[in-house]
């Protein structure tokens, strides 16, 4: 059963525009992650994603948490597997994906992330002339130090033991004194990384200081499973008020008021 | 050329025996700047329904060393609005366009075949079925594309239903097999604990442990059929689908594994060409 | 203790939930120094049959990622020798022993019952049926064991045979079922070419992979049969065990990874002995 | 459905004495093996063996190519997993298991190996006061440096190529002027580490250059498949004259005699 391919010559001449590499440059310990500097053409943008291959059945999702000129950072947990990687060695990217955070123009941002999940937020701690965070942990041994932030950076911190800074959790802010209450109507742009559980309600707590906040005020992002990172595998679905879409290609950046139910 | 459906009066030729597995590859235009489409015998779409159906409720997937659970529901927007969707695309493609269907009765299946009359962009149907169809039911859903429309039709059958499914199905006048869906398992999603019921996992098996199991059925089944077979299980690498071929397999879809490395379709479809330049004279 | 015969007369009590599956530990010396094996709730043996069995042709191991292929053909030395040799140890053992027996007739499982009439070592049999075994010839066999001997009988079900054998077993007097058998695959041994037909490799798939169809199994089954079920196939780890006595599972064995952590046998004991005494009041 | 273990404080009193660790030295290229060095309180004596957790779902089979006082070295192909241990850290092993060389009160020691399979002889090097050393290989790049040996060693080289030493094989070796049917009659022990396939043709070799040899005069070294070592598995078995035995437990050294059929 003898076949025959006409286009074979063709096919390496198509660009495979997002099969690409980063080579690795070094890690250093920022507990309680490790911070992994990778240099590559064109980092993804904040917000956005790359598909990396450490040997698992399954690509791992990397934010950047930093961006330079020449590469990115990301931060991963001890013990990832990127430790056996050596300088100079290079990783199989698919990628940049998805849909990331738009802070052009904004004067005031508004930060708004769970400790664990801040690091996709990083890259835009100095991308507009005045930035709020509001970053909330269990306890204060699970919160950045404060002194890893620009100075420029207004911290506000949410601990649920009240260890320190204001005692609750993000979705307990409704108080006019809490600092995301206080946050949301001096901000122009709100961007968040939190467990997508509490959207909803932060969706209704922007409803509640801005009355209409125009679309994309508020912009939050979503870490799901995200396999193939094109809108291929359908398992990144996530529910919104217009229907279901994918984390992958309709977000990983969404709307906040898409979770207005 | 290779023959998918030569008992079928207008066939369904494809250019090279490697095609993605329902479900993994979306509809067509997903990885328009990762696999170059030219390589593909043909696009398989994703399971698509006449209605629209939701995803599972999450979590979607586990991992199991090497391994893969997943359970998706098989969301899709419906039969009319993909259509709307991807007609244009698939016309325009360049390659078969193959629709995997899933269908509860043979009535929505008959409404299916319905939709799809005149429409052009389709070269092939593959029938999708669940792990425990009895043959009554995969047979009176096969009966009714036949009756409903003209295309050629393959059958993806069941990893545990081949025993009993394969050979009426052949009989009755399938096309051509997929041999087989994934595997369903089932896994714990954290540690049991006395206290609550243990929190699980149900979903399709993707990985490299599945590729034996597939072997083991097309060596068993492929001399036994009257029609052609495609093989599809954990098929993740050159010599794998060499495998498959070598015992008398037509094609091979590759499943999970070209979410990790989608050139492998290019690669794998340049190797078996270049094989199949050397073999003939 | 626990029950694995709560239907028979004399009953097959086990002091702990944890056995080697038959085939990976031997007869009951081989891991003497590696294995303390009070930790054990029964001694499994390795398949033994009426006659002599030859060792299969080799190769009889492959290795695809974490999973293995294994094929023996089964060899031992037939009943007689290995009741002289090791009737004394397993009298000695401490624990229960359960003799795994093989026979591809009725009349051979009756002069295997016949030469352990009277056999004090033995406290049950499990019985090892092949991949496709028809539900008539499985029945015959285990009537043939239960009207010529006294013993607890266990039937280890194949993997492709639980949707057909599992019931009618625990119907005809199984007092337990082993679920299940390895699943058989196929694997090439080298690389296709267009030349020579391609060598195979054909036997039986152990590894983690194996573990979600086990569960998916149990999960289906154990509501279902009126006997206790022991779980077998891929249990790696002491969460997989749990997992298994969560969904109602009364015991597992361990496979093939006891070639590499024999002492998994005793973490996983002493695991759910703990388990065990925490949940009592 | 509860159950108690009475004798679950007694289990861990039980010596499990054949469950130990070394640990990882140091490694070195020594074409085209690494030559990998282990520190242990016990290694296995020339012929007998370790099985070693290097996290592959079977455990490798190591036979020692030295012996120190403080442990042994092993010859690993490039690319091995131990190229990711770093010293100091240790290896899970079982063992040492099987019977090995018996090499005591030996004068004349005659070692016959292919090339590929030689490490396992490498101990017995020095174990006689003289040693004869017939090596074969396909072509002479296949060799080791003779430089490798020691000096007291004397070195009978086969290619099948004839690139170096005597042209042929060791299978070819029936010329009264061969090396290995020279040096049959002048050893007064023979151990070897080739092809199975190869002893039924050695036995019949030392059948005839010594009429009625003692037994284990000619001690043959079996290398396959061996899962569990202890017996367990019966995946080693292999043909003797005797009926099947275990390479692991009644090897892999066996008595070439063994192998007349
Ligand atoms: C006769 C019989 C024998 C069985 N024997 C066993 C056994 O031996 N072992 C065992 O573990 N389980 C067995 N089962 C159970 C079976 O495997 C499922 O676990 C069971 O059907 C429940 O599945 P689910 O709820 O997870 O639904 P799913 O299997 O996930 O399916 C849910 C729904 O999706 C539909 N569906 C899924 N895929 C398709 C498709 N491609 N096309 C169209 N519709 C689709 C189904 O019809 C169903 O309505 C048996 C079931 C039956 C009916
Ligand atoms: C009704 C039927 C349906 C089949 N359907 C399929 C299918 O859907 N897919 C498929 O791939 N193959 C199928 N087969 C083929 C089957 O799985 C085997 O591949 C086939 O029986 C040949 O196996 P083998 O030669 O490798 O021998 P093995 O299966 O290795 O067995 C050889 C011999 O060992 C005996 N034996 C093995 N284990 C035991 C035991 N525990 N106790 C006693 N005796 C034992 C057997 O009886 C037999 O005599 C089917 C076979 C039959 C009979
Ligand atoms: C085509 C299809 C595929 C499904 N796949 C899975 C799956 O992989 N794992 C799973 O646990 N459930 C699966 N389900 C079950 C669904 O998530 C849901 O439980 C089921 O669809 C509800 O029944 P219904 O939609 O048939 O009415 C699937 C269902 C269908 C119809
Ligand atoms: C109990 C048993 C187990 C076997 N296991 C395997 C196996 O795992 N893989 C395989 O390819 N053949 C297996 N065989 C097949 C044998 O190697 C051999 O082909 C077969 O035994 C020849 O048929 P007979 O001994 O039943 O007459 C097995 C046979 C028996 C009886
Ligand atoms: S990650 Fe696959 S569809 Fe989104
Ligand atoms: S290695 Fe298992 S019996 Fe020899």
């Amino acid at each position: 059963m003898g076949f025959h391919c006409p286009s074979l010559v063709a096919w390496n001449m198509v660009s495979m525009s997002k099969h690409t590499t980063a080579v690795f440059r070094e890690a250093h310990p920022e507990p309680p992650f490790w911070r992994v500097r990778f240099e590559m053409v064109n980092p993804p943008r904040p917000g956005c994603f790359l598909l990396a291959d450490f040997g698992a059945p399954l690509r791992e999702v990397l934010f950047p948490a930093a961006l330079h000129t020449e590469g990115f950072d990301v931060l991963v947990p001890p013990g990832h597997p990127v430790q056996r990687l050596l300088p100079g060695e290079s990783v199989d990217l698919l990628g940049p994906f998805g849909r990331g955070f738009q802070t052009e123009q904004v004067e005031r941002l508004l930060l708004v992330a769970e400790a664990q999940l801040l690091s996709p937020l990083l890259p835009l701690l100095e991308a507009a002339p005045m930035v709020t965070l509001v970053l909330a942990a269990p306890t204060r041994a699970l919160l950045p130090p404060a002194q890893r932030f620009p100075p420029s950076v207004e911290l506000h911190l949410i601990t649920q033991d009240g260890s320190v800074g204001y005692a609750g959790t993000l979705e307990t802010c409704h108080n006019a004194d809490s600092p995301l209450l206080e946050a949301i109507p001096w901000a122009d742009r709100l961007c968040a990384s939190c467990d997508p559980a509490f959207y909803p309600k932060l969706a209704r707590m922007v409803r509640q200081q801005r009355l209409n906040p125009p679309p994309n005020f508020a912009q939050v992002l979503i870490q799901v499973a995200m396999p193939c990172g094109v809108g291929a595998c359908e398992i990144c679905r996530v529910q919104t008020v217009n229907g279901e879409r994918r984390a992958c290609t309709d977000g990983p950046v969404f709307d906040v008021l898409d979770f207005v139910f | 050329m290779i023959e998918l459906a030569p008992n079928h009066k207008f066939g369904l030729p494809i250019a090279t025996p490697v095609l993605p597995a329902a479900g993994v590859f979306g509809y067509g235009d997903a990885y328009r700047d990762l696999v170059d489409y030219r390589c593909l015998g043909a696009l398989v779409t994703h399971p698509v329904s006449l209605h629209p159906r939701r995803a599972a409720y999450p979590p979607r997937i586990a991992v199991r060393g090497e391994h893969l659970l997943i359970h998706t529901g098989h969301p899709n927007p419906g039969l009319s609005a993909i259509l709307r969707q991807y007609r244009d695309l698939w016309e325009r493609l360049g390659v078969p366009v193959i629709l995997h269907v899933l269908a509860g009765t043979s009535a929505e299946m008959a409404e299916v075949m319905d939709k799809l009359s005149g429409e052009t962009a389709i070269q092939g149907i593959e029938l999708g079925l669940d792990e425990h169809t009895s043959v009554e039911k995969a047979l009176a859903l096969l009966r009714s594309i036949c009756l409903n429309s003209d295309l050629p039709v393959i059958v993806r059958v069941p990893f545990v239903g081949v025993s009993a499914l394969a050979s009426p199905l052949a009989e009755a006048g399938a096309d051509a097999l997929t041999l087989t869906s994934p595997p369903r398992g089932l896994l714990p999603l954290s540690e049991a604990s006395d206290d609550e019921p243990l929190p699980l996992m149900r979903g399709r098996l993707y990985g490299p442990a599945v590729f034996p199991l597939l072997l083991q059925q097309l060596s068993y089944w492929i001399p036994r059929l009257p029609v052609p077979v495609i093989a599809c299980g954990g098929i993740t690498s050159i010599a794998d689908a060499r495998a498959c071929l070598a015992l008398g397999a037509v094609a091979v879809q590759l499943d999970a594994v070209v979410w990790r490395h989608p050139d492998l379709l290019a690669t794998i479809a340049k190797e078996l060409a270049n094989d199949s330049d050397n073999a003939t004279p």
